[in-house]
């Protein structure tokens, strides 16, 4: 892969450009201060340091309440057919970056879903390498992912520009006149600590059923959603329907799920199997460590930390992993 | 033998009322009104809250009055602890002032009080029968909705106003929106209010007393706070002495107290404030003019014009509001800082109604320990009660049916708002 | 075999008849207006659209017929089956699927077959009777044995007693409590379910066993089953979740590692076994 | 298609629920379509209590012989009664104070002797009779109260969030006032449909709306404890619209 160098003071001319292909959306600031992603308006709307956005990128792929279906009496139920915006997702980061992969997996995967498809294809991404903190332990399998239709790097004064797919190069070919060809190799990083942990236990199945931590989870946890919402793999989703005002017409939408939820595990006349919050955090665990169905094995935590900052009592499921939590499985 | 005519509930106003008219054969001996809401002893309420949680509880006393109460607390609180709101804050304030002005007067013209002009039972009939000019007015009364929703955060209630300042700004884009709106129901306002000032009243015209108008005001502009309470029999007072000014008594059949000035009964409201001159803009003042004739030392069954002027008004004073907002430049100061300390604060304003004034006593910790709060539909209610009497009398002979629609009539003209009425205050 | 994605779009049905079996369970029969996408296999489901309530998955209590009509015995539940119990003859719902995977019918041949249907577990374990009578020959011995709370709310009985009075069937039914007014009902036990199983003796390898019904009624009949001689590997359950998409994607369903609506609604015994809360 | 009947009543409250209708300005005349709003004292001046109604909305807690007379009545005549926002569904902002008794209340403010008749402490609707569904929210949210009657015209009630606000809170990503800025932001353990209104503009969340069902309520004052906000303090606020919570509850 060759990679080009973009100098600092040339990134808004490269930011117009990408803008020709669809609607420029980065990690921007908002008027609370809250680091969000969102339409950017200027350069320096852009933040080029931001640690992590309240929301990963999935809000663009699935968002947080979708209608699926429309209906009526004359053409029963129908697909809603809004147009999907062309939009150019700057500076999402590599933890980001393997959550969309994830999410391509279940959504594109064995069983595709026409509305996360529309959406995922009018979306080109562009990403952007990141310091990790103090709460992330992210660890892209390669340098450069491969779901990056370009990607840019960190370097002294500028960034290293890749074109990663077909569709990044024909993007580049408009801005050859903004790059020098470079010869600088980026530090590639170790595999975090605690990332080889989770990987080695999704591949043991374990599941430290006499962890005491469960109980402490659970005795704390607010159910608040925050972690779900947050959460860049998280996708579970519930589905309801509502009737319109005309007295015929209605409405289907899906919005977002949280397994830590009480109606998560209920059926009808309310019987629950996951009655309390220690089986829901035992089902969070098994979906998001160790996988269902297809993507058994495969964990979902990219680490990007989210779930550990928003958290409002600290609760952090990766202390199952530490040497206390492990000590009592 | 005597008789008495119960009209209950009063309907298309808001709270709960009753009138009782007391016959002797075919004459009216006495008429009763009872504005008899259950007392939500909100003054109880406030005692040992700290002065950060009295405008949020206050508020909910009434939901069409929601603002401007919120706003009136705010302003005794600050005057308590010598806070000095920011220019925005104030502007903001204003701003949803005029919002809740004119939703709450759109709401009464063209859902409460337009189905008497057309002989409809209310706005789904209403509906049927004048569906433009129904339409018409629910856009103006979306629009002062929509101030208050994106200003105070909720529609009713409004989140957003905290002593000091607020919580969150409007973007410029909310604003610019606000102001497009404005624009675009200011000729219906005024079309409005043509039809009001010719359409032919529904009410018996008997001689109603002349009303002794009263408002708060400053000597200046219309700007906050406001400083004086003034009557037109000359009399006046500073806000804080509005007890020397104000007495009140418990009359047995209501469960408001009914409010005077000495032995005056005063009347507060859209007329009052057009007679005692207020700063109108350009197209309210040419309104004003038109219907001068019909406004000027008129009784109350004029007010409904009124309100069709200050609509105009609060149209045209929103969108100057606007504007000054969308001047200001540079970091805008949210919230002003200030210490707790005790103190005891005073204001009062200009609810669509009338003159509303709210008075807290804080202690060193900032703790209410003590509340006093004075409503215009309070302050009505006397006046109401002499009219309602008068009306009555005049329609002596009418069948029961005749006589209750017209008294009914009469009451909403004076658009009384008795969930706010009622509240048994502290002397 | 190619399970409806979970975008797809219901396919318009109007409710030809409406049959009240008891106070709060009906047999709607549906015709549809386009065909369905494979071919229906007994235990699988439907997800079934009610226009202004949502969807909910139900086991059709019949082999769809060739001209497009469904059964579908629905109890009044909640949100979704309390709109189904108002609509009426002509109204039009929506359908997808058929979804997951039914009971494996061909490794019941040449099996003594005992179906087990308590409550409403009847409904889809009827088209799986169905199934068999119509290939009667291919099972060993086909036995049905069904129990309601009381006589009053036995669902389809007439129905059954006919088909066993044909002698294709052994039928043994069984009702928790009696009545009074029902003291006189035939032919009918009064027990729990499990009650049935008492004294009977299969040879394990060569019996089977479909089990239908609330969740307590799989905690105390499977003991049984095991005890009469049904090994493990060869007792189907068909469970309950609460399933939004039908094909793994909404996550409601799990049930341990497996998706109930994809992996299931059939599960077989052994597999489900360690998987705490399954049951 | 017949219209459905609805009664629209208002017992002890401000009227925010009632004028919430109102506030459905784009709606309303649609609504004057398809509904007959039989019994609506705010609205209409034809009131007739006397017919069958398909559904009543009761806004207010019931704190007089009169709300309660006017409460049986509309029960015994609708076939579903709707409990419409916080005061008629947990109590509201009248019946905070109901742990101190209403006459030492009153004495206390207005000086001994003060008796106060024909009143009782105010209560929500099912203290008194079955409730068949609930719009909360002080004020309650337009977009509820259309879903609701819009569910009424397809001939069910519509299914609303389970969750608590913070969930809304989050998905519009507004700054977290109980994490950033040590606020005691009632958000984890109130009933969500507001879409997180207050927290939007950067106010702590009252409460308005109740308990949602799973609220972990011995957790967030705990965690609040923690943060240094006193234990009353944190009941003053959690009492303002409903004043029966259970503080050991934790799911
Ligand atoms: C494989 C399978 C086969 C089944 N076969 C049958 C059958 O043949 N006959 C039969 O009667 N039943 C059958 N059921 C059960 C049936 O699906 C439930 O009774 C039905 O889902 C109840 O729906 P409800 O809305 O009436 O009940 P509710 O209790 O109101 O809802 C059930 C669940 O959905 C949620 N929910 C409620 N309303 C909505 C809504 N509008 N949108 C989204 N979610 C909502 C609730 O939180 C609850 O978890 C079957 C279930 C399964 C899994
Ligand atoms: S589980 Fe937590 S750290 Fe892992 S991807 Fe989700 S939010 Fe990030
Ligand atoms: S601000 Fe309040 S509502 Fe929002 S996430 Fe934080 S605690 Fe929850
Ligand atoms: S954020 Fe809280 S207080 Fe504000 S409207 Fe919603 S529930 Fe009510």
């Amino acid at each position: 892969m060759v990679r080009h160098f973009l100098p600092d003071n040339s990134l808004g001319q490269f930011l117009d450009g990408l803008s020709l292909f669809g609607a420029l959306h980065g990690p921007v600031r908002t008027t609370e201060g809250v680091e969000v992603f969102g339409p950017v308006r200027t350069e320096s709307d852009l933040l080029l340091n931001y640690r992590r956005t309240l929301i990963p990128p999935k809000k663009y792929l699935l968002p947080p309440r979708q209608t699926i279906l429309n209906y009526t009496v004359a053409a029963g139920y129908t697909l809603p057919d809004e147009p999907e915006p062309h939009i150019i997702l700057f500076g999402v980061h590599p933890c980001d970056l393997q959550g969309i992969a994830y999410l391509d997996r279940v959504f594109l995967g064995d069983r595709p879903d026409r509305l996360y498809r529309r959406r995922r294809e009018a979306i080109t991404l562009v990403g952007l390498s990141c310091e990790p903190d103090e709460f992330c332990f992210c660890t892209s399998d390669e340098n450069i992912p491969r779901n990056a239709d370009l990607f840019l790097q960190h370097v002294e004064h500028g960034f290293l520009v890749s074109a990663v797919t077909s569709k990044g190069e024909e993007m580049l070919d408009g801005l050859g006149k903004l790059l020098a060809s470079s010869r600088i190799t980026p530090q590639t990083s170790a595999e975090h600590r605690m990332m080889t942990r989770i990987r080695e236990v999704a591949r043991s199945g374990k599941t430290f059923p006499d962890s005491p931590l469960w109980e402490r989870f659970a005795a704390r946890c607010l159910s608040c959603g925050a972690c779900s919402v947050c959460c860049p793999t998280c996708y579970c989703f519930d589905v309801l329907e509502n009737g319109a005002l005309d007295g015929t017409t209605a409405d289907r939408f899906r919005e977002w799920d949280n397994c830590l939820f009480r109606a998560h595990g209920e059926v009808a006349g309310g019987t629950n199997f996951r009655p309390d919050r220690r089986e829901r955090f035992h089902y969070r665990y098994l979906h998001k460590y160790l996988g269902f169905g297809t993507l058994a094995g495969v964990p979902a935590c990219v680490g990007c930390g989210r779930c550990r900052v928003v958290c409002p009592v600290d609760i952090d499921l990766t202390e199952l992993f530490t040497e206390d939590g492990d000590a009592c499985s | 033998m005597g008789n008495v005519l119960e009209i209950k509930p009063l309907s298309r106003v808001e709270g709960h009322g009753t009138v009782r008219v007391f016959l002797t054969g075919r004459k009216v001996e006495s008429v009763q009104l009872n504005l008899s809401e259950s007392p939500r002893l909100f003054e109880a309420l406030l005692v040992g809250k700290p002065y950060d949680e009295l405008p949020e509880i206050i508020c909910r006393i009434c939901s069409i009055c929601s603002s401007v109460h919120r706003v009136t607390s705010l302003q005794a609180i600050e005057s308590a602890l010598g806070v000095d709101i920011s220019e925005t804050t104030g502007l903001y304030r204003e701003l949803i002032l005029a919002g809740g002005q004119i939703e709450s007067h759109s709401l009464h013209l063209f859902c409460l009080v337009l189905p008497d002009y057309l002989n409809a039972t209310g706005f789904a009939d209403l509906a049927a029968k004048a569906p433009t000019e129904l339409k018409a007015g629910l856009r103006i009364k979306a629009a002062g909705n929509r101030i208050q929703e994106i200003v105070g955060g909720r529609l009713i209630h409004p989140a957003n106003l905290v002593p000091g300042g607020m919580g969150k700004h409007p973007t410029l884009d909310q604003l610019k929106m606000l102001k497009d709106e404005l624009q675009t129901v200011l000729p219906d306002a005024e079309k409005a209010c043509k039809l009001f000032g010719t359409l032919n009243t529904p009410l018996h015209q008997a001689d109603l007393a002349q009303p002794c108008y009263m408002a708060v005001q400053n000597e200046d502009s219309g700007s906050l706070p406001t400083k004086q309470l003034v009557m037109s029999n000359g009399e006046h007072a500073d806000i804080t002495r509005y007890r020397e000014l104000l007495t009140e008594q418990v009359v047995p059949h209501s469960n408001a107290k009914q409010c005077r000035a000495g032995d005056v009964i005063v009347t507060v409201g859209a007329l009052s404030r057009l007679n005692l001159g207020i700063q109108l803009e350009s197209r309210s003042a040419q309104a004003f003019f038109d219907a001068r004739a019909q406004l000027l030392g008129a009784h109350m069954t004029a007010n409904t014009l009124a309100q069709g002027v200050e609509l105009i008004h609060s149209i045209e004073r929103g969108i100057a509001l606007i504007d000054a907002l969308l001047d200001l430049s540079g970091p805008l100061e949210l919230r002003a800082p200030f210490q707790i300390h005790k103190g005891s604060g005073t204001a009062a304003l200009e609810a669509p109604r009338g003159a509303l004034i709210h008075k807290y006593e804080l202690d060193a910790d900032g703790i209410c320990t003590g509340a006093d709060i004075v409503t215009p539909t309070a302050i009505n209610q006397s006046a109401m009660e002499r009219d309602l009497y008068s009306l009555a009398s005049a329609l002596t002979g009418a069948d029961d049916s005749d006589l209750a629609r017209q008294l009914e009539i009469l009451v909403r003209a004076y658009d009384p708002c008795i969930s706010c009425a009622v509240h048994i205050v502290r002397i | 075999m190619h399970a409806p994605e979970f975008d797809s779009v219901p396919i318009p049905a109007r409710i030809q008849t409406i049959q009240q079996l008891t106070a709060d369970t009906a047999l709607f029969r549906l015709k549809l207006e386009e065909k369905l996408p494979s071919v229906f296999i007994p235990g699988q489901f439907i997800q079934l659209s009610v226009p202004a309530g949502g969807e909910i998955p139900i086991s059709p209590a019949d082999l769809p017929a060739e001209d497009g009509t469904m059964e579908l015995c629905v109890r009044r539940f909640g949100h979704v089956t309390s709109l189904l119990h108002r609509t009426k003859e002509g109204d039009q719902v929506g359908i997808r699927g058929p979804f997951g995977n039914g009971f494996p019918v061909d490794a019941m041949s040449g099996k003594d077959v005992l179906l087990l249907a308590g409550g409403l577990g009847i409904a889809p374990l009827r088209s799986l009777l169905f199934h068999l009578l119509r290939h009667r020959s291919d099972v060993r011995s086909l036995t049905l044995m069904y129990g309601a709370r009381e006589p009053a709310v036995m669902l389809f009985k007439n129905e059954l007693l006919d088909l066993a009075n044909t002698g294709s069937l052994r039928l043994l039914l069984t009702v928790d409590f009696l009545t009074e007014t029902c003291q006189t009902e035939p032919a009918c036990n009064v027990g729990l379910l499990p009650t049935l199983l008492k004294g009977v003796q299969l040879e394990p390898g060569h019996s089977c066993a479909a089990v239908c019904g609330p969740p307590p009624l799989y905690r105390c009949t499977i003991d049984e089953l095991l005890r009469a001689g049904v090994v493990e590997d060869n007792i189907y359950l068909s469970l309950e979740r609460r399933m939004k998409c039908g094909v793994g994607l909404c996550c409601h369903c799990a049930v341990g590692q497996y998706f109930c609506c994809c992996d299931g609604p059939v599960f077989r015994y052994r597999d489900i076994k360690d998987i705490p809360g399954a049951l | 298609m017949t219209r459905p009947t609805l009664a629209i009543a208002g017992l002890t409250a401000c009227f925010g629920c009632q004028l919430t209708l109102f506030n459905c300005e784009a709606e309303l005349p649609t609504l004057a379509e398809c509904f007959d709003f039989t019994y609506f004292p705010m609205g209409n001046s034809r009131h007739d209590i006397g017919g069958e109604f398909s559904a009543a909305l009761v806004e207010g807690a019931v704190s007089t012989p009169d709300d309660l007379e006017t409460l049986i009545r509309l029960r015994s005549r609708s076939r579903i009664l709707i409990a419409f926002g916080t005061c008629a569904r947990w109590g509201g902002v009248a019946a905070m104070n109901n742990h101190l008794s209403r006459e030492a209340m009153a004495e206390s403010v207005y000086g001994k002797g003060t008796v106060l008749t024909g009143s009782f402490n105010p209560g929500p609707l099912d203290r008194f009779v079955t409730v068949d569904f609930s719009i909360t929210g002080c004020p309650p949210e337009k977009n509820e109260l259309l879903a609701t009657l819009a569910a009424l015209l397809h001939g069910t009630l519509p299914v609303f969030p389970q969750y608590p606000v913070c969930t809304e809170c989050r998905n519009r990503e507004c700054l977290c006032l109980l994490i950033e800025r040590g606020e005691p932001c009632l958000g984890p353990i109130t009933q969500a449909g507001c879409n997180a209104r207050c927290p939007a503009v950067s106010i702590k969340c009252e409460g308005c709306r109740g308990p949602v069902t799973e609220a972990n309520v011995a957790s967030e004052l705990e965690m609040l404890q923690e943060k240094g906000i006193s234990r009353e303090e944190l009941i003053r606020r959690m009492r303002r619209f409903y004043p029966e919570w259970d503080y050991g509850q934790r799911a």
